[in-house]
């Protein structure tokens, strides 16, 4: 069973980091992105290029890089434009963005999967509780931990943090104070998408690389963010690890209805507290 | 009468450029234009060229239809492509009112030559109950005892797994274990780590595309792999290779075609087709260039493209194919054709599929099914 | 009520205009295109009357859609249990009723967890139809058989592109007049007070619940009316047509054509399946085309295409 | 000049809200605008923060000409910090935070976190509650308070007496005027409240549609003028 | 003498660690305008708030007209005859304002919307959308809301804040005049001296969600406590 515990963790630590990036971006531009799935196969395809050159840990950087670029521009060419204007329009915006990019990822890397291999550092596994566990996915753990933390400390503890949460609060009012809010949203947009494209990296060594990856994945991020309390980082960050915990013990207890686990959680989360378990953003 | 002859054959495919099979769209594609190219370069099927016409079912039986819909009505009704069997069924309930006829290449549900069997359609590939038919024999000569099934959660991965238990059960042996991860299931650790606490010998896995992919990476990084043995329905097909080629060395698996096969037809095939794409084909490219044959050597018969006709001459035809010669049987309009296992191995740094066991045509295919009815 | 007369002669004026187009077009490819756009304008519509009157915006109007076109499938199938003329309009009721009961329930909840909340519960919708192998045949899907005729006419007549463009047209102009005449009652005004402001509707007297789960009830109906006609035309019916992608595409084309008003459902579904089913025709890259062409439209036309006269106007006001 | 606006023609979306109002506020004046309810004061404000369109007309912030449209930073940039009318409190932050952002600019000078809860004390006794837990009254204080965190030159602010208790209005007036004695603070202020307009400014504008319609010093404001412009 | 308009009793809230209420009791005569003053975050309109059921009390109960009303919801307690505005302007933003007031009138089978509409200068306004108004416009418009009908007992939270001077004391004379021709109760919350002083008879004085005074405006004026805590010059 501590096995078992272990495997919810990890795939509940890769939804941490992807969900955080989702949850930013719709704090500062109250845009549900159903382009986050998308860019977190971008980033997994762009890790998977530069690794094939440098490694992993280069694909983990340029991912990062390329994310934040591909972010920083979005922002400044699209999410602007709309920040006035209905959040609805934006989710139509960002289906269009996720119909673009997985045809150039499919124009580009193809259709078929492929796969990445874990850094040669954290191959092999460790004898845990008798049995063997894969070393790279401990270390999935700690790289969403340590990530998480920093955010956390970030948003509450500096000033950059402190304007980021009131922007997502009131753009307006917090303008009005001196704040750059466009730039602040660009900051946080770029961040946002680097952390789905730094997740797209994490995941490939473990759960391979295809096109339909950012679909399937999108649904749960989707579940953690909306039961952990829109726009709310902690929330969030628990609605994940909740989430991990329930898949894995869902297939083992209630195999029969493992496949609707995340959505009868939400559901259920959501009837007790239609806000989410946060209640509250950031 | 002169002009008539000259008039084209128009091959409608239906099948997925976007979406989850899209991957297996290209497979069948490859497979049309291999054997349309290789139709037209030896002057046509009976002077007449081939053309065809791809229309995108996106994975999705509703978009099948459209597809198929434009495409018959557009003058290309001899169908041939869908990837899910859904797909084929959506397809299958119109073919009457379109005045078209389809010939399944991928779609496996047995329904297809049960139930839902008809006039206009046809089947060239394996469908789940010939798969399961090569289990039996193969199961009796292994020592593995105890088993486990891990099998995606719908309709394929029950059907398969509940026919898996029977064929262990008559070899006397033991399913103690099964487990359905729903279908696009990303992490199956905890999946694999109730495998590996049953104490297993083997496990039978029902699993395809990235599901496959995934459990192979996963299983080899938790040590299931080394552990005992897989074999998998599906699972050790090319696209698996080439993505996680040495996650699976060592699994055994049905194989529906292999280039391997040992036939004159199929090694002119290979030979040829090695020329043209600089690879093997696979099973899903092999089974549709069956199926342009069949539906070639249909216009042959009938001397016409007209789908009413062309789908009576197919009736108990039988024709050469890599698969050697097989016949489309008139009761269900199967094609009655040999099924295959096998294992992955390397050989020096290559990594490729070995067929261990070969099962020939009559005792591949089930006698028809009673279900079907042909109107 | 000169506002009710308008509502009913544009009815009629649109629904003369059915047999007008069912005679212009050839038989054929497009005529069947046509009639599957006017099968999902009814699902877009049902969406847009939940975003207009609730300011709810739902992600899973598929199971709705679905369950009608899966209990219609089932009723034709066992026709020994129902004549068809029961079954079909029983699915109907049956989904509107089954959606009072669950909105009294879910229109707690609100916004984008709202969404959400419509999303699980449509997921679920999907895995049964996956699950319940017995009844609706799993992932490989329901094939229904219709009887020979329904409400006195031939079967073929539903399964032909003539018969149902005109028939689905004739509905999808009844459902927005109906839609539209909601919207113009007092019962349309006061859900739209609940949707602007639900705590202040309280401290008028107005209970808010029972109006929010009545809309919810009449949106989940028509969307099985969509459905209904949908299991008529394609005689299947599978798991896909219940998943979150085609709950996503009527959300995309009531959106797009705007939801602010009745109609521009209905045009943003015309347009957005015309659009989508010509992209494909014309090239393999057209889901990245789609894409662009979503991204720009809604860039460039903020209330979608039903802003777009008003926009217009506008501009042509500004030269003169 | 701190600020000045010329001719400004304002716009929210297509309605024609402000048509050609000139205004300016020297260093260190006491200005108040006043005017019954919707005949632009606030839409003023608006322009000058670029949060309604100015499309015609020039914003000057210390003489320099803003381009537009207007960035809503730009005039706090400039040293012109606003007391919005409503409040605007965000509502997840703390009483703390919520000063914290009124500096944002950086502003050097005598108003820091001490001296405003000395003026407020309740915002110090409440600091770590969220904003809008506090009552309306504490509420306007908190706007006022986040304003002068800023260390503006210029202070505006629509209907600061709004909500507040008589003496809260009694003593925001003395301090404001101390504000603008001994700090130089320039101030505009809009109110309905005719004794904080005594005590707070010195010079008025009256609006009526859009537009400015009489101009003068205070201490004029007779009753004839008064009826004209505020219906007193 | 008939039962009490409204009657409470030890009514009591809390937020967190705060205590905004801590048992006040009120009893307001049919008819009467009751004035309810007190410095900022006294608990005035907490208890507004606990008296309109929009916030649930942690103890106490409230009577209107004898009847219990202390579980009900806000709907039920309109139609008991309870209406009340707000501090922060609650109204629905996208809607034109005249259809506002009827729908307001409709649930209680009100025929005043129209002359409403027209002694609080909103009948120009009729067909804007509220969002598109004056600030002032719609402070007016959350006001009217509450006046349609007219209900029993009104509680009225800050309604002269955002109004200018003359508009505040048209209000105050329309008040007078509905509870004096209509018998109107109202219980006024309110920081403009000049509208309490002038058309309440009583006047309720909260501090620290404990009730500090009462009397009439004479008394509150004289009160020394009063005038320290709240009045200032306005006691003048
Ligand atoms: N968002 C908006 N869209 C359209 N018109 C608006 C909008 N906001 C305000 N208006 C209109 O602009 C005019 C001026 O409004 P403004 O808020 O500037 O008035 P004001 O003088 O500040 O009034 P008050 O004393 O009530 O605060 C009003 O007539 C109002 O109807
Ligand atoms: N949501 C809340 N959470 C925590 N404390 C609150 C909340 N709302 C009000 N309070 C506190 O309760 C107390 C009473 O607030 P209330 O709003 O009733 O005051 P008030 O008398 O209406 O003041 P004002 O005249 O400023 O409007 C205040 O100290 C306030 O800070
Ligand atoms: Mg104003
Ligand atoms: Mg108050």
């Amino acid at each position: 069973m501590t096995i078992q515990i272990l495997n919810g963790l990890v795939y509940g630590s890769l939804l941490l980091v992807l969900a955080a990036g989702l949850a930013l971006i719709y704090g500062l531009r109250r845009v549900v992105n159903f382009g986050h799935g998308a860019f977190y196969m971008l980033g997994a395809y762009a890790g998977y290029t530069a690794a094939q050159a440098g490694g992993f840990w280069a694909g983990l950087a340029a991912s990062a890089v390329v994310l934040a670029l591909f972010g920083a521009v979005l922002d400044r060419l699209v999410f602007r434009a709309l920040q006035d204007r209905d959040p609805l329009v934006t989710v139509i915006v960002t289906f269009g963005l996720l119909l673009v990019i997985e045809d150039a990822v499919q124009w580009i890397w193809g259709t078929e999967g492929r796969s990445m291999d874990a850094p040669a550092l954290l191959a092999g596994s460790v004898a845990l509780g008798g049995d063997a566990f894969p070393v790279y996915r401990l270390a999935v753990i700690a790289m969403a931990a340590a990530l998480t933390a920093a955010l956390l400390a970030w948003l509450h503890r500096s000033r950059a943090g402190l304007f980021v949460r009131a922007a997502s609060l009131d753009p307006a009012i917090t303008a009005v104070q001196g704040v750059n809010t466009d730039a602040v949203a660009m900051l946080v947009t770029a961040l946002g998408a680097a952390l789905a494209g730094v997740s797209g990296v994490i995941a490939a060594p473990f759960l391979s690389l295809s096109p339909a990856m950012g679909g399937q994945i999108l649904v749960d991020c989707f579940v953690v963010v909306v039961v952990g309390g829109l726009g709310s980082l902690g929330g969030a960050a628990l609605a994940a690890l909740l989430l991990g915990q329930v898949q894995v013990l869902g297939a083992v207890l209630l195999p029969d209805i493992a496949a609707l686990i995340p959505f009868l959680t939400m559901a259920a989360v959501l009837l007790w507290r239609p806000t989410g378990l946060a209640g509250k953003r950031l | 009468r002169a002009q008539a002859r000259r008039e084209p054959i128009r091959v409608g495919v239906p099948t997925s450029q976007t979406g989850a099979y899209a991957v297996l769209g290209e497979e069948v594609i490859r497979g049309v234009q291999f054997a349309v190219d290789e139709a037209n370069a030896a002057g046509g099927i009976d002077g007449r060229q081939v053309e065809f016409r791809i229309g995108d079912e996106q994975s999705n039986p509703d978009a099948a239809r459209r597809a198929a819909e434009r495409l018959a009505l557009g003058g290309h009704g001899l169908l041939i492509g869908a990837i899910s069997s859904a797909s084929g069924l959506a397809i299958a309930g119109q073919l009457e009112r379109w005045n078209a006829l389809y010939v399944s290449t991928v779609n496996k549900a047995d329904r297809l030559t049960g139930e839902a069997c008809g006039r206009r359609l046809f089947r060239a590939n394996h469908s789940d109950a010939m798969d399961l038919m090569v289990v039996g024999p193969w199961l009796r000569g292994r020592p593995e005892r105890k088993w486990g099934i891990c099998a995606a959660d719908y309709v394929w991965g029950r059907d398969s797994a509940a026919g898996f238990t029977r064929a262990a059960q008559d070899a006397g042996k033991e399913v103690a274990l099964s487990v359905f991860p729903p279908l696009g299931t990303r992490d199956y650790a905890p999946y694999i780590s109730q495998l590996k606490a049953a104490g297993l010998q083997g496990v039978w896995v029902v699993l395809s595309g990235g599901d496959a992919i995934n459990f192979a990476k996963q299983a080899r990084q938790f040590g299931l792999s080394a552990e005992l043995t897989i074999v998998g329905h599906a699972y050790i097909v090319p696209t698996t290779l080439r993505a996680a080629g040495e996650d699976v060395v060592g699994s055994y698996g049905v194989i529906n075609y292999d280039a391997s096969l040992d036939t004159p037809q199929n090694r002119r095939f290979v030979e040829a087709w090695r020329r043209r794409f600089n690879q093997d084909p696979g099973e899903y490219e092999a089974e549709t260039y069956t199926g342009m044959r069949l539906i070639f050597e249909g216009v042959r018969k009938a001397e016409s493209t007209d789908p009413d006709k062309v789908a009576r001459a197919m009736n108990g035809l039988e024709f050469e194919s890599p698969f050697g010669m097989v016949r489309m049987r008139a009761e269900d309009h199967q094609l009655v054709m040999p099924n295959l296992m096998g294992r992955v191995v390397r050989d020096g740094g290559r990594v490729h599929r070995a067929i261990e066991m070969t099962l020939p045509a009559a005792e591949a295919t089930p006698p028809p099914s009673a279900a079907c009815r042909m109107g | 009520m000169s506002g009710a007369g308008r509502i009913a002669a544009g009815a009629l004026a649109a629904a003369a205009a059915g047999p007008a187009i069912a005679a212009l077009v050839p038989p054929g490819v497009l005529l069947s295109l046509l009639a599957q756009a006017c099968i999902y304008a009814i699902l877009a519509l049902s969406v847009g009357v939940l975003a207009r009157q609730n300011g709810m915006v739902s992600f899973g109007h598929a199971a709705m859609f679905g369950a009608g076109a899966y209990l219609a499938g089932i009723g034709l199938g066992a026709p020994g249990l129902l004549p068809a003329e029961a079954a079909l309009p029983l699915a109907v009721l049956a989904v509107a009723a089954v959606c009072f009961g669950l909105g009294l329930i879910v229109v707690r909840v609100h916004g984008i967890a709202f969404a959400m909340l419509t999303l699980a519960l449509g997921q679920a919708c999907f895995e049964a139809a996956n699950k319940a192998r017995g009844v609706t045949g799993g992932a490989d899907g329901l094939t229904v058989a219709l009887p020979r005729e329904i409400f006195g006419l031939p079967a073929a007549t539903f399964q032909r592109a003539e018969g149902m463009f005109l028939i689905a047209w004739l509905a999808m102009v009844a459902l927005a007049a109906l839609a539209a005449l909601l919207a113009r009652s007092r019962f349309g005004l006061l859900t739209e007070a609940i949707r602007e402001n639900e705590e202040r509707a309280r401290f008028l007297g107005y209970g808010t619940v029972l109006p929010r789960a009545a809309v919810f009830a009449l949106s989940g109906g028509i969307a099985a009316a969509g459905g209904v006609l949908y299991v008529l035309y394609n005689g299947f019916v599978s798991p896909e047509t219940v998943h979150w992608s085609v709950s996503g595409s009527a959300l995309i084309m009531a959106l797009l054509g705007g939801t602010r008003t009745v109609w521009g459902p209905l045009a943003g579904a015309a347009v957005y399946f015309l659009l989508r089913e010509q992209l494909v025709e014309v090239t393999e890259r057209w889901l990245g085309l789609l894409g662009i062409l979503l991204v720009l439209v809604m860039v460039f036309l903020p209330d979608g295409l039903s802003g777009l006269p008003r926009r217009l106007r506008r501009r042509h006001g500004a030269e003169a | 000049m701190i600020l000045e606006l010329d001719g400004v023609h304002a716009f929210y979306g297509e309605a024609h809200i402000l048509h050609g109002v000139s205004l300016a506020v020297a260093e260190g004046e006491r200005v108040a605008l006043v005017g019954r309810n919707g005949v632009g004061k606030t839409t003023t404000v608006n322009a000058v923060l670029g949060l309604a369109r100015v499309r015609a007309g020039a914003v000057r912030f210390h003489g320099a000409a803003q381009t537009l449209p207007l960035r809503p930073y730009r005039a706090a940039r400039a040293g012109i910090a606003v007391v919005v009318q409503g409040r605007r409190i965000l509502p997840n932050l703390t009483v703390r935070e919520n000063l914290l952002l009124g500096a944002a600019v950086r502003r050097p000078g005598p108003w820091t976190l001490a001296s405003v809860c000395a003026m407020f004390p309740i915002l110090a006794e409440r600091a770590a509650t969220p904003g809008t837990a506090l009552s309306g009254g504490q509420q306007q204080m908190l706007a006022i308070g986040r304003a002068l965190m800023a260390n503006p030159d210029l202070l505006i602010l629509d209907e600061p007496s709004e909500g507040l208790a008589p003496v809260v209005v009694d003593e925001l007036g003395e301090a404001l005027d101390r504000l603008a004695t001994r700090e130089g603070t320039a101030l505009l202020l809009i109110e309905q409240h005719l004794g904080l307009i005594r005590r707070a400014a010195r010079q008025f504008h009256a609006m009526a549609k859009g537009r400015i319609v009489a101009s003068g010093p205070v201490a004029g404001l007779d009753e004839t003028v008064l009826h004209e412009h505020l219906g007193v | 003498m008939s039962a009490p308009a409204l009657l409470a009793r030890g009514l009591a809230r809390h937020y967190g660690g705060v205590a905004a209420l801590r048992g006040v009791d009120l009893d307001l005569v049919p008819g009467e305008i009751r004035g309810l003053i007190g410095p900022n975050g006294a608990g005035k309109s907490t208890l507004v708030d606990v008296l309109s059921g929009r916030a649930p009390g942690s103890g106490g109960s409230v009577r209107l007209f004898g009847q219990d009303i202390t579980g009900l919801g806000p709907a039920a307690r309109r139609h008991a005859g309870l209406a009340r505005s707000f501090q922060r302007t609650s109204i629905f933003p996208a809607l034109p304002v005249g259809a506002q007031l009827d729908l307001a009138a409709r649930r209680v089978g009100a025929t005043d919307a129209p002359r409403l509409l027209d002694e609080l200068d909103l009948a120009r306004l009729a067909a804007v959308p509220a969002e598109q108004t004056a600030y002032g416009d719609q402070r007016r418009l959350d006001l009217a809301l509450a006046l349609v009908g007219p209900p029993r007992v009104l509680l009225l939270d800050e309604p002269a804040a955002g109004l200018t001077a003359e508009e505040s004391l048209a209000l105050a004379d329309r008040l007078r005049e509905l509870a004096r021709a209509r018998g109107v109760t109202v219980l006024l919350v309110e920081h403009d001296m000049e509208v309490v002083f002038r058309i309440c008879e009583r006047i309720t004085v909260l501090e620290l969600g404990a009730i500090l005074a009462e009397g009439t405006p004479q008394e509150i004026r004289r009160h020394p406590e009063v005038v320290r805590a709240y009045l200032g010059s306005a006691a003048a």
